[in-house]
Formats: structure tokens, C-alpha cells, sequence
């Protein structure tokens, strides 16, 4: 714990969020061909974030402010556990759970800013949020469970180095195909993308948590944003797909992970939030136990 | 150690005869006297196996037995400076008081029980003067209801201890409950009837039936005591009946999965239903105490499966989350308590905004639930943390779901009343309520000031438990500075705590730097251009979860299951009782006719 | 329109002015017929997010409320509602005649005849509605005015606030409405 | 028309001793009513079957100084819309309500008093204002109403100086 961590913690924030927000970028170009038009520069994204730092803003009580550096500070934290290529600024705090459960500090400091701004809507887009992450995270708990049981180790870079060094088949993915697909799945709720994102609908609920949001606390909501999917494409990353060797492979390998999700998303429809429950109780929990069995009682995917 | 028995007992009476005169004085005694008796119990701590008796009750200081007197004795200690604001809306003000302090003597008397009796009269003191107090809130059902289901388990724990003495020859609790390794059969009984008494008072799913009744109508000042406290009781007994009763050995022989023999197997799913069920019923709820009451039941059930555990792990998780939850949970109650205060209500769609008015209770709810959701930094996590790891470790699959289930879950149910109550539009009917009184906010802060300590340092309790954990012969949980190594992983808390220090710090940086922002009305929200001028049309606290809550709405609950099986033994005892007392004499002549041929037979053998 | 200082911009707004004018999100208040011709520049023929504009949600986070046709004496109230609750620098761009002149509802009773007595506006688009490419060069141009720093609505709003609020009152008599239907 | 149509016709003529005009629509009839007994036509009508009252609205005839009131019926069974229109005086156009035959023309009232200035005494909310919000001005869809006036006055236009792009100006101090 000494200076030269917090360094190199505040250096991982940092270059998370720009790798993230210039592959935000990029994606919103790769949207723009899917829909066949050209889409705007790949720095647009982070013309948006500092457009919005520029503008002025209002508050509605510490509350409001609060919750959002809260939310911030929390995802900032977990940026800093993240294992990425091997490299960690703190080393023994990348425990699956730490980071999963400091992720809802992110959300629930969201939350609690958004409802503290005593829009309708944001509480409603907020009650839509953590009813989404009820639904994708139980899933998902399985996979990490069956995992854990399976390599005796919670930290995120044990598992990834666990992988790593036999090619392409040593991926959890192909040893552990359901538990895969599942957490794949898992990685478009936690987005927020198409399928599931009727928390933040814009028509239905004007943006749902982020209805009050303008100027500075706007960026905000958009860096917290961008930080929360570079941690959660990069758990899934380090689970399944091995995490990477080098920085280089690493990246690549991030890229092309979102940019699957975001084609995936661009032609999804938008599910309501209660057949989004539904669906994520049947078909994912479903592949998760039987992941989850095979591996415990027949020792498949050592 | 019977100097504070005899020393309770007195104030036991002073503050009766003190309330009578004065209540609020009555009251403020009560305040000193738990101070006194968590003073008194703490300075005990390295005395431990000092056996001393009083008349015929003898009594042992074990560390468990300390550990769970000091938990109970905080909650008893925090929630008494409540008492004195609820003294003009009690029935009984003096017999409120005395009753307090005769459940708490109840309680530690069952901590430091040696021998079998003991044990059997302190739960039975606990139990009827707990039932005495709910009694002075809303309902006399409530009461009933509680009374009854702790019937069940006073009469189960009647049966195990004479069971016992009986086969067992000593009264004395470690000796007696050994013996049963040579008798099997046996056991299985006397274990069955001394888990089952258990099960009544943490509330799991069959029985949990009284506990939303007995929190939601108890007095405010009452229901975190009953949820912190009086519980913990029952997690008591289940100790006693998985660590000094030799469970995992007189069920060693039955079916095994992953290593849990069956019965206890079972019974760790009745706990993991209890999760669901808790987590199911709490984000239904419109009424913030009766949420509060479910998710005891829900967190009941990660107490019940990390005691039954008895590894290394989800052992010392099970042990430290009646800690965390005891403090979590008093203090959520104690803040939405002061809030009826103020307000008069605990509905949620009553309340609104009450953070504009009410700040400091608003944060002490915010720390209790981001405990007792289990979130880093504070206290819940290390104990839910250590519950899961458990889980992992022997691969029990579904009590991993479930468990994942609550906490995830806890994330919505906790979150409702922060929304409902604290946040969102100020009505303008609370618009001149004050912060709660002084003395409220001083016991509120030290429950929270106690989870965040947990949280950052959980070295603390650790040690005890991995004291405990020796003392059982079961490998203890290794702890070294404030990380908590375990084989599935380790987490250090100050680092997690520090990080998330350093994280928030960074932001607040970048927020100032950034130019202020203009301060705006609530009432200045976007409603779609559209003019709305009064705030409870524009305060969403009714039906927070509507959608999620459509999925389950048709689930048949326990209660009308109850509800038939008391219909149909009072149709029984009708029936029975027509045979004896009808009005027409030939049912008389049956009788007599019919005793009069059992005794010429009988006379004739 | 009216003159335009030149120096009176700090670095900390030109560098601003740069990012606002790249990055130019809207509120979409189709109060008119004008709306319709905003699909067709968004869509993959004249894709307006290449100049970085997109729409949005709500006005607290859009940097220019766009008219998008005549304006009726009750949708005006919710307009001027509206534009009050987005943060400085937001510009107004008023589409169509009806916007400019009054168009052919010039006699009317219910629709007023000139934006600008109520609201600042930035930049009109001429035409009855005006199409998406006329729309796409006065987005260039107000990217450009943005740039330059003369795109200055909302100052001038806020220094002759007591103008427009008169011009509002008189021609609307009030803007918040308590009513039967607004309780 | 049909033979079953046209004896209920003379029955309908015969009982309410008026003509029924037929009109260009299809099942379309017209009926003059004096505004005595406007009230037994509805009711009758309504008995007969014409359950639903589709629409009341009120014609400007200046020249004539009268307003006309259209009350448009529609029967289920055989799809027919029946008009039954009556004169008002336009001085002092009075009328008693038809919601107890029709309750939902309350809101068709309040509408024809907010842009005619017809009064329908025993609706009790007829005078409350509907569309128009702060109206400060005679009914507007009468016809001696004068929009252009009213608009000049109430909405000012300035002229645009024909400059079609900001010039910047050097401020020399």
C-alpha cells in the first residue's frame, strides 16, 4: 500500500477510460454502418463527456451531488481492482465478489442520487435498474460459484493466468461452454445493452436516472458509464476468455468482445422489464445449473 | 457472573417502581442499567469457564456464550435510549420498562445456561416477557400469534431437555448432549426437537409466520430489539444443536451430499427458502417495518446455513452476520422509528423527502442498509463474503443460488424505503418536522459507527470467532492484520476501504474543480413541460417494484395455510366436544354405560 | 439581428465553444409540422451525428431546443417552460415560416406570429417546412456560429430578462398555468 | 331504403308528428325540432335506440341572428345517424342541458359556451373554461369575431431587417 499503487491506480482509471470511451467511439461508428450511415468521428464520445464537464449545472440538494461522486468514486475504486493483462495496482483485492459487490456501490450511489432529485421518473428508470440487476446477476452468481468450486480460487487474475498459455481451448469458454454462453448473456444485461436496457428507455421514461442529469453531473453519469462496462467486458474477459498476456492481446481481445455486444445490441428489440426477469430465469439460470451440476457431479471441464 | 443477574434483577424492580412514579425516568434507568450489564458482561471476557450458580440455576461463561450476550447486550443498550421518547403512547409504560430489562436478563441467563434447566427457564423468561411487550403495540393478534409459534419451540426445548436428562443422566449441557453419539436414534429426536425451537425464534420459512406480525405492530422502540435481538436467541439453540450437540456424528452414517448429511442438509434449505421467501416478501411490502421484519427472516437464513455449516468458512460467516445483521438491522429500525416519530407513519406512501428535514437519520438508514445489503465497505460483506466462500468450497449449488438470490435481492428490498421514505418530493404536510432528538441520534450513530468499524476492521470479531472455532476443533478462520485469508481467496478490508476512499476522493476533486452548480427546487423537475404543483402527485412511493412484483403476485403464501389448520382443530375440539356436553340425556346414558362395561372388565382381568 | 463583440469570450468558453459546437444535442419539441423532416436527417440519406448532434431526452441535458413549426399560445407556455429548465449555453433554432413571420396562420387567434419576441433565437430556417438539407446547412451554420461564438441567444436572454418576460406576459398573459387540469 | 327502413320512419314521423328529411349521406336523416321540445325528441330517439349521442355542436348564422344546435345520434342495430337540429335566438342564446338524456355531452357544453357563448342552464360546470387557457376576449368562433384584428394586437410582428447573417463588428474603445 504504498504511493506508488495509488499511482498506478489512478493511471489503470485513467487509461480505462480512455481506451473505453475511444472504443465507445469507434462503436458508435460501427452502429452508424450497420445502419448503413457514416457515424461521427471515433473521439466523438469524449467531444460528448467534456461538452458536458463544459455546461453549467443544477443540483437538487447533497443528496444529488453526493450519490453522484459516490457512484463515481466506487467505480473508480473498482477500476483499480481490475487485473488487466496480469497487471494490478493493488494486488490481492481482485476477488470476484469484492468487485461484483463494489460495483453495486457504483449502482446504488446512482440510484440514490437519482431518486434524490425527486423526478417520478428517475425513481421509476431506478426500480427498473435493480430489478434488471436481479436479473441478470443471479445467473451469473452461478457461473462464478461453479468456478470457484472448480479452480478453489475467488481472484480474477489466478483464474485468467489459469487459462492462459495452452491457446485457444484452455478458454473457460470452450472448457465450460454453458457457464460461457451464460455469462455472455449476463454481459448484455449488466451494458445495459438493447435487449435489456429499459431502464435507461428514452422514449418510455425520458432516459430513466439520468432524467435530471445536465452539465457537470451528465459527464459524470457518462464516465461512470464508460468505466462500468471497461470492468464489466473486462471480468467477463478474465473469466471466460482468458484475459491477456500481453497489454496488446489483451485490448484486442476486449475490442473484439464489446464490439460483439454492440452489433448484437444495434438490431435486438427492447425487452419490458418483467419478460426481461422472465427470460433470464428460464433459459440462463437454466444453462447455468446444468453448467453447474456437470461440473460438480460428473467433473466435466477440468 | 450472578453478581449481574442479582444486579439486573434489582433494577428490574427499581425501574418499575421508578416508572411509576415518572416513566420517561423509568426509562432513562433502563439506559443505564443495559449500559451497566454491557459493561459489567464485557469485563468478563477473559473469564471464561468460571462456572457460578444462584439457587439452582448455574450458569458458565463460555466465549460463545460471551460473543452472543455482547451482541444482544449492544442492540439492548442502543435501543433503549428510544425508550424515553415512546413513554406517552405505551399502555403499560412501568410494566414496559421492567419487562425490557426481565427479557434481557432472560436472554444472557440462556447465554451462560450450563445445565440443561437453566437454559429452559431463562428461554421461557425471555420469551414471555417479549410476548408481554408486543403486546402493547397495534395488534393482540400479533402477540398471539408470536406466543404461540414460540410455544412451539418452548415446548420442543421442554421435551429435548427432560428427553436428555433423562437418557443422559446429567443435566449438565456439554456432557448431556455428547452422550448421544452412543444413542443415534435418540439424538436424532432430542436433535430434532432442540432445532425445531430454534427454527421458531430465528423465524425460518415455516415459522416464520409471527415475525412480520410481531415487528411490524410491536412498539417502534421494541422491534429492533426484537430483530436484533430475541432472535439471535434462537441461533443459539441452533448452535447448541449443530456445534455441542455432535450432529455431523450422529448423522454421520445417513446419506451424504457433498459432505452435509441429509437431516442437516435439509435444514439448510429450509434456510435458503427462507432467503427466497424473506427477499420475495420484503420487496412487496408498503410498510417500512414490516420490510424491515421480512428481510430479518431473509438474513435469518444465512445465520441458519452458516451455523450449520461448521467449516471454516461459512462457520465464522454464519457467526459474524448475527453481529452485522443485529447492528444493521437495529439500526434500520431505530432510523425508520424516528421517523414514525416525527412523521407518525411508517407507510411508505405516506412519506416523501424526509432527508430534506431529517439528514443525519437518512445517513444512518443509508449505512445501515449498505450493510445489510452486504456491500464493501462496511460489515456485511465480510460475513456474506465469507457465507458464499463456504458455499463454493463444498459445492453446495442451491444454497449458492439462494444465498446470491438474498443478496442481490437485499439490493432492491432495502433500497425501496430509502427511495419511498427519504427521497423523492417533500410533502408539504412534513415540511416543518425537525432532525430526530439528540438522544435518538447519539444511539443511531453508534450502531453506525459499529458496522462501519466491522466493515473496515473485521479483524476484530474474527479473532473471537476463530476462539470459538478452536474451542469446537474446527480449523479456525485465519486472520492476519485486517485480511481474512481464506483457501478460496482473500480480502483485505482497510485496502478495500482505503481504494474506495481514494476513488471517492479523486472524484470529489474533479466535482469541485468543475464550476458550482445552481441550487434548484425539487418541485423544478421535468414533468414534460407540463405544470404539476403539488409534490405527493409527483412522489413515486406507492408499488415501487409493480412490474417485479407481477411475476409472483398469485404465489400462495403460508399464512391461510395456518389460518385452515387452526379452523380445522377448533372444528375437531367442536366435535369432540358435543360428544361429552350435548343436551338431549341419551349421549349421558351412552356414557355411563360404556364405563360401566370398562370396569367390569377391567375388574375382571 | 444585433451586433456581436468580438473579444469578450475567456479561454475556458472557447475552448467550450469548441466541444459545444462538435457535440450538439437536441430537444426535440415537435410543436409543429416541421418535426417530421427530422427522421430523414438523421437516418443514413444525411445522418446528422456526423456533425456530433443527436437527440435527447429531456432539456436539462440538450444544448438546443429546436421549433419545429407554429406555435400555438398553450404549446408556447410549455415551450418557454421548457427553455428555462435547460442549462446555459443552449441555443434556440426555429424552424419554418411560421416561426419567422407567423406563416399561414398569420390571422389566427391561437398561434403567435414571431418566435423571437419570446425566446431568443439563434438561427432560423426559412421555408414552409424547410427540408433536410436546408436543415443539415443551418446545422453547419449554427456549428459555425457556435464556433465563432455568436450563437449568444441565451445571454441575451438572460441580460433583457424583464423584456421578454413583459412580451411574454402581454401576449400570454401567463406562463405557469394552475388550473382545473394543472393542479 | 330498405321496407323495414321506411315504416319505422313513418312510425318515428307519426309519433313526433315532424318530417325527417332525408340527406345525401347514406343513413343519414335530418330532423327540425323546435328548441321547446327538443328534450322529448332526444328522449324518445333514445328509447328507440339511439343510444349514442356522437356529437353536439353549434352553427353561427349571423345573418340570420340564430345559432343552430346539432345533436348527432347514432343507432347500433341499423347503423342510422340521426341530426336533430333546432334555432336559438343569437341574442340571448338559452337552453336547458341534455345531459340527463345524454350524460356525455357535458363536455360538448362546456365547449359550445367557451367558442359560442351558449348557456345550458342545469349543467353546473358549463361556464368553466375547456381548450382555451386565460381567454381575455369574446367567444372566438362567432362570427362577428375578428381574428386578424385580434392577433395584430395580442401578437406583435416587427420588421426583419434584411440582413441574413450577423456582421462582427471590431469594438474599438
Amino acid at each position: 500500500m504504498t504511493l506508488m499503487n495509488f499511482i498506478y491506480g489512478f493511471l489503470a482509471v485513467l487509461g480505462a477510460f480512455v481506451f473505453q470511451t475511444s472504443l465507445t467511439g469507434i462503436n458508435r461508428k460501427v452502429t452508424a454502418r450497420l445502419q448503413k450511415r457514416r457515424g461521427p468521428k471515433w473521439y466523438q464520445q469524449f467531444i460528448d463527456i467534456f461538452k458536458a464537464f463544459s455546461k453549467s449545472s443544477i443540483t437538487h440538494g447533497w443528496v444529488y451531488d453526493f450519490g453522484a461522486i459516490m457512484a463515481l468514486g466506487g467505480i473508480a475504486a473498482t477500476v483499480i481492482f481490475i487485473p488487466v493483462a496480469g497487471m494490478q495496482a493493488f494486488p490481492g483485492l481482485d476477488n470476484i465478489f469484492v468487485i461484483s459487490y463494489v460495483l453495486a456501490v457504483g449502482m446504488l450511489g446512482m440510484a440514490m442520487s437519482a431518486a434524490g432529485s425527486g423526478n417520478p421518473w428517475a425513481s421509476i428508470g431506478v426500480s427498473r435498474a435493480l430489478t434488471n440487476m436481479l436479473a441478470y446477476d443471479i445467473p451469473f452468481m452461478v457461473v462464478v460459484f461453479t468456478l470457484i468450486y472448480q479452480h478453489n480460487t475467488g481472484s480474477v487474475s489466478e483464474l485468467a493466468s489459469i487459462q492462459q498459455g495452452v491457446g485457444i481451448l484452455g478458454w473457460n469458454f470452450f472448457k465450460l461452454p454453458l457457464g460461457g454462453i451464460v455469462s455472455v448473456i449476463a454481459l448484455f444485461g449488466m451494458l445495459g445493452k438493447k435487449p435489456f436496457d429499459s431502464f435507461i428507455a428514452p422514449a418510455e421514461i425520458a432516459s430513466g436516472p439520468m432524467v435530471e442529469y445536465g452539465g457537470k453531473q451528465l459527464g459524470m453519469m457518462f464516465t461512470l458509464h464508460e468505466l462500468m462496462t471497461f470492468i464489466e467486458v473486462s471480468l467477463i474477459l478474465n473469466l471466460f476468455f482468458g484475459g491477456g498476456e500481453t497489454l496488446l492481446i489483451y485490448m484486442v481481445k476486449y475490442a473484439i468482445l464489446y464490439t460483439f455486444t454492440n452489433i448484437v445490441s444495434g438490431v435486438m428489440p427492447r425487452f419490458k422489464i418483467d419478460q426481461a426477469v422472465t427470460f433470464f430465469y428460464k433459459v440462463p439460470l437454466g444453462l447455468a445449473f446444468i453448467q453447474g451440476l456437470l461440473v460438480i457431479y460428473l467433473g466435466w471441464g477440468y | 457472573m450472578t453478581m449481574i443477574f442479582i444486579f439486573l434483577g434489582l433494577s428490574l424492580l427499581l425501574s418499575y417502581v421508578l416508572s411509576r412514579k415518572q416513566p420517561t425516568l423509568g426509562a432513562y434507568f433502563t439506559i443505564i442499567a443495559s449500559l451497566a450489564g454491557l459493561i459489567s458482561v464485557y469485563l468478563l471476557r477473559n473469564s471464561v469457564g468460571v462456572t457460578e450458580s444462584f439457587y439452582y440455576l448455574n450458569f458458565q461463561i463460555t466465549t460463545i456464550g460471551w460473543y452472543f450476550a455482547m451482541i444482544l447486550l449492544t442492540v439492548y443498550f442502543t435501543s433503549a435510549f428510544f425508550n424515553p421518547f415512546w413513554m406517552d403512547e405505551l399502555i403499560y409504560p412501568a410494566a414496559y420498562n421492567s419487562l425490557y430489562l426481565l427479557s434481557l436478563v432472560g436472554t444472557i441467563g440462556l447465554f451462560f445456561a450450563q445445565d440443561l434447566m437453566t437454559l429452559f427457564i431463562c428461554w421461557e423468561t425471555a420469551v414471555w416477557s417479549s410476548m408481554l411487550i408486543v403486546q402493547q403495540g397495534k395488534s393482540r393478534q400479533a402477540a398471539w400469534v408470536y406466543f404461540v409459534i414460540s410455544a412451539i419451540g418452548s415446548m420442543s426445548t421442554l421435551f429435548a431437555v427432560l428427553l436428555t436428562m433423562y437418557l443422559s443422566g446429567t443435566s449438565e449441557i456439554t456432557g448431556a448432549l455428547t452422550y448421544f453419539t452412543t444413542a443415534p436414534v435418540a439424538g436424532a429426536l432430542v436433535f430434532g426437537a432442540f432445532i425445531l425451537a430454534g427454527l421458531t425464534k430465528i423465524g425460518i420459512f415455516p415459522f416464520h409466520v409471527w415475525l412480520p406480525l410481531a415487528h411490524g405492530s410491536a412498539p417502534h422502540t421494541f422491534s429492533p430489539v426484537l430483530s436484533g435481538g430475541l432472535v439471535k436467541m434462537g441461533a443459539y439453540i441452533a448452535y447448541l444443536s449443530v456445534a455441542v450437540f455432535p450432529a455431523y456424528q450422529v448423522f454421520g452414517d445417513s446419506l451424504k451430499i457433498q459432505g452435509v448429511p441429509l437431516p442437516i442438509y435439509g435444514l439448510m434449505i429450509l434456510g435458503a427458502a427462507s432467503i427466497v421467501y424473506g427477499t420475495l416478501r420484503a420487496i412487496q411490502q408498503e410498510d417500512a417495518k414490516r420490510l424491515l421484519a421480512y428481510s430479518s427472516v431473509a438474513n435469518g437464513g444465512y445465520i441458519l446455513i452458516g451455523i450449520l455449516m461448521m467449516d471454516q468458512m461459512a462457520f465464522a460467516g454464519g457467526l459474524m452476520h448475527l453481529l452485522n445483521h443485529a447492528v444493521a438491522s437495529a439500526a434500520a429500525f431505530l432510523a425508520i422509528a424516528a421517523v414514525a416519530k416525527r412523521t407518525g407513519t411508517t407507510k411508505m406512501s405516506e412519506l416523501g423527502g424526509i432527508i430534506h428535514r431529517m439528514p443525519i437519520t437518512y445517513t444512518v438508514y443509508l449505512i445501515a442498509i449498505i450493510s445489510m445489503a452486504g456491500i464493501p465497505p462496511m460489515g456485511g460483506f465480510v460475513s456474506k463474503w465469507l457465507i458464499f466462500q463456504g458455499l463454493s468450497e463444498k459445492g453446495l449449488i442451491l444454497l449458492a443460488t439462494a444465498a446470491a438470490f438474498g443478496s442481490i435481492g437485499s439490493y432492491m428490498y432495502v433500497f425501496r424505503p430509502l427511495s419511498a421514505v427519504f427521497l423523492g418530493q417533500l410533502a408539504p404536510k412534513y415540511e416543518h418536522i425537525k432532525e430526530a432528538n439528540p438522544v435518538m441520534v447519539t444511539a443511531m450513530l453508534i450502531l453506525t459507527a459499529m458496522s462501519l468499524l466491522l466493515g473496515v476492521l473485521p479483524n476484530l470479531v474474527l479473532k473471537t470467532i476463530a476462539k470459538i472455532q478452536i474451542e469446537l476443533g474446527i480449523n479456525p478462520i485465519i486472520v492476519n492484520g485486517t485480511a481474512t485469508l481464506t483457501e478460496n481467496g482473500s480480502v483485505d478490508m482497510l485496502q478495500v476501504f482505503t481504494v474506495f476512499g481514494f476513488g471517492f476522493l479523486l472524484i470529489l476533486i474533479l466535482f469541485m474543480v468543475l464550476p458550482k452548480s445552481r441550487r434548484v427546487g425539487l418541485m423544478d423537475t421535468y414533468t414534460s413541460a407540463e405544470f404539476i404543483h403539488t409534490p405527493e402527485l409527483l412522489h413515486y412511493g406507492h408499488s415501487f417494484y409493480a412490474p417485479f412484483e407481477r411475476l409472483y403476485e398469485k404465489w400462495p403464501s403460508v399464512l391461510p395455510l395456518y389460518k385452515r389448520m387452526s379452523m380445522k382443530l377448533s372444528e375437531l375440539g367442536e366435535w369432540a366436544e358435543s360428544f361429552f356436553f350435548h343436551p338431549d340425556p341419551n349421549r349421558a346414558v351412552l356414557w355411563i354405560v360404556v364405563v360401566a362395561i370398562v370396569v367390569i372388565i377391567g375388574g375382571a382381568q | 439581428m444585433h451586433e456581436v463583440q468580438k473579444n469578450d469570450r475567456s479561454l475556458w468558453e472557447v475552448v467550450g465553444d469548441y466541444f459545444r459546437a462538435n457535440s450538439i444535442w437536441m430537444k426535440w419539441y415537435c410543436t409543429g409540422c416541421g418535426a417530421i423532416e427530422m427522421p430523414p436527417t438523421m437516418t443514413s440519406r444525411f445522418d446528422m451525428e456526423q456533425l456530433g448532434m443527436g437527440p435527447m431526452a429531456t432539456p436539462r441535458q440538450a444544448d438546443v431546443l429546436l421549433i419545429t413549426g407554429y406555435l400555438s399560445t398553450k404549446t408556447l407556455r410549455r415551450v418557454i417552460y421548457s427553455y428555462e429548465q435547460m442549462q446555459d449555453p443552449k441555443y434556440v433554432v426555429g424552424f419554418g415560416s411560421c416561426t419567422l413571420n407567423g406563416g399561414i396562420y398569420y390571422d389566427s387567434y391561437a398561434t403567435i406570429n414571431q418566435l423571437d419576441k419570446y425566446l431568443p433565437v439563434d438561427l432560423y430556417i426559412a421555408g414552409c417546412m424547410p427540408r433536410p438539407e436546408a436543415i443539415m446547412n443551418s446545422f453547419g451554420e449554427l456549428i459555425e456560429m457556435i464556433k465563432k461564438g455568436e450563437a449568444k441567444g441565451w445571454k441575451h436572454y438572460k441580460e433583457n430578462h424583464e423584456w421578454y418576460k413583459a412580451n411574454q406576459m402581454d401576449s400570454l398573459g401567463e406562463v405557469i398555468i394552475h388550473d382545473e387540469f394543472h393542479e | 331504403m330498405t321496407n323495414s327502413m321506411s315504416n319505422w320512419i313513418e312510425t318515428l314521423e307519426k309519433d313526433l308528428g315532424v318530417e325527417v328529411l332525408d340527406s345525401p349521406a347514406k343513413l343519414q336523416y335530418f330532423i327540425d325540432v323546435e328548441h321547446t321540445n327538443v328534450h322529448q325528441t332526444l328522449a324518445y330517439l333514445r328509447h328507440v335506440g339511439f343510444t349514442q349521442m356522437s356529437l353536439l355542436s353549434c352553427i353561427d348564422w349571423i345573418e340570420q341572428g340564430k345559432f343552430q344546435l346539432i345533436c348527432i345520434l347514432m343507432n347500433w342495430e341499423n347503423g342510422v345517424h340521426m341530426l336533430v337540429r333546432t334555432m336559438l335566438d343569437r341574442e340571448n342564446p338559452e337552453f336547458t342541458t341534455i345531459t340527463d338524456i345524454y350524460p356525455g355531452a357535458v363536455y360538448y357544453e362546456r365547449e359550445i359556451h367557451e367558442f359560442f357563448g351558449v348557456h345550458f342552464r342545469g349543467n353546473p360546470t358549463y361556464q368553466k373554461p375547456l381548450f382555451l387557457e386565460r381567454w381575455d376576449d369574446m367567444p372566438p368562433l362567432r362570427k362577428d369575431f375578428d381574428p386578424q384584428a385580434y392577433s395584430d394586437s395580442k401578437f406583435p410582428r416587427r420588421e426583419h431587417p434584411h440582413v441574413f447573417k450577423t456582421k462582427v463588428v471590431e469594438v474599438t474603445e
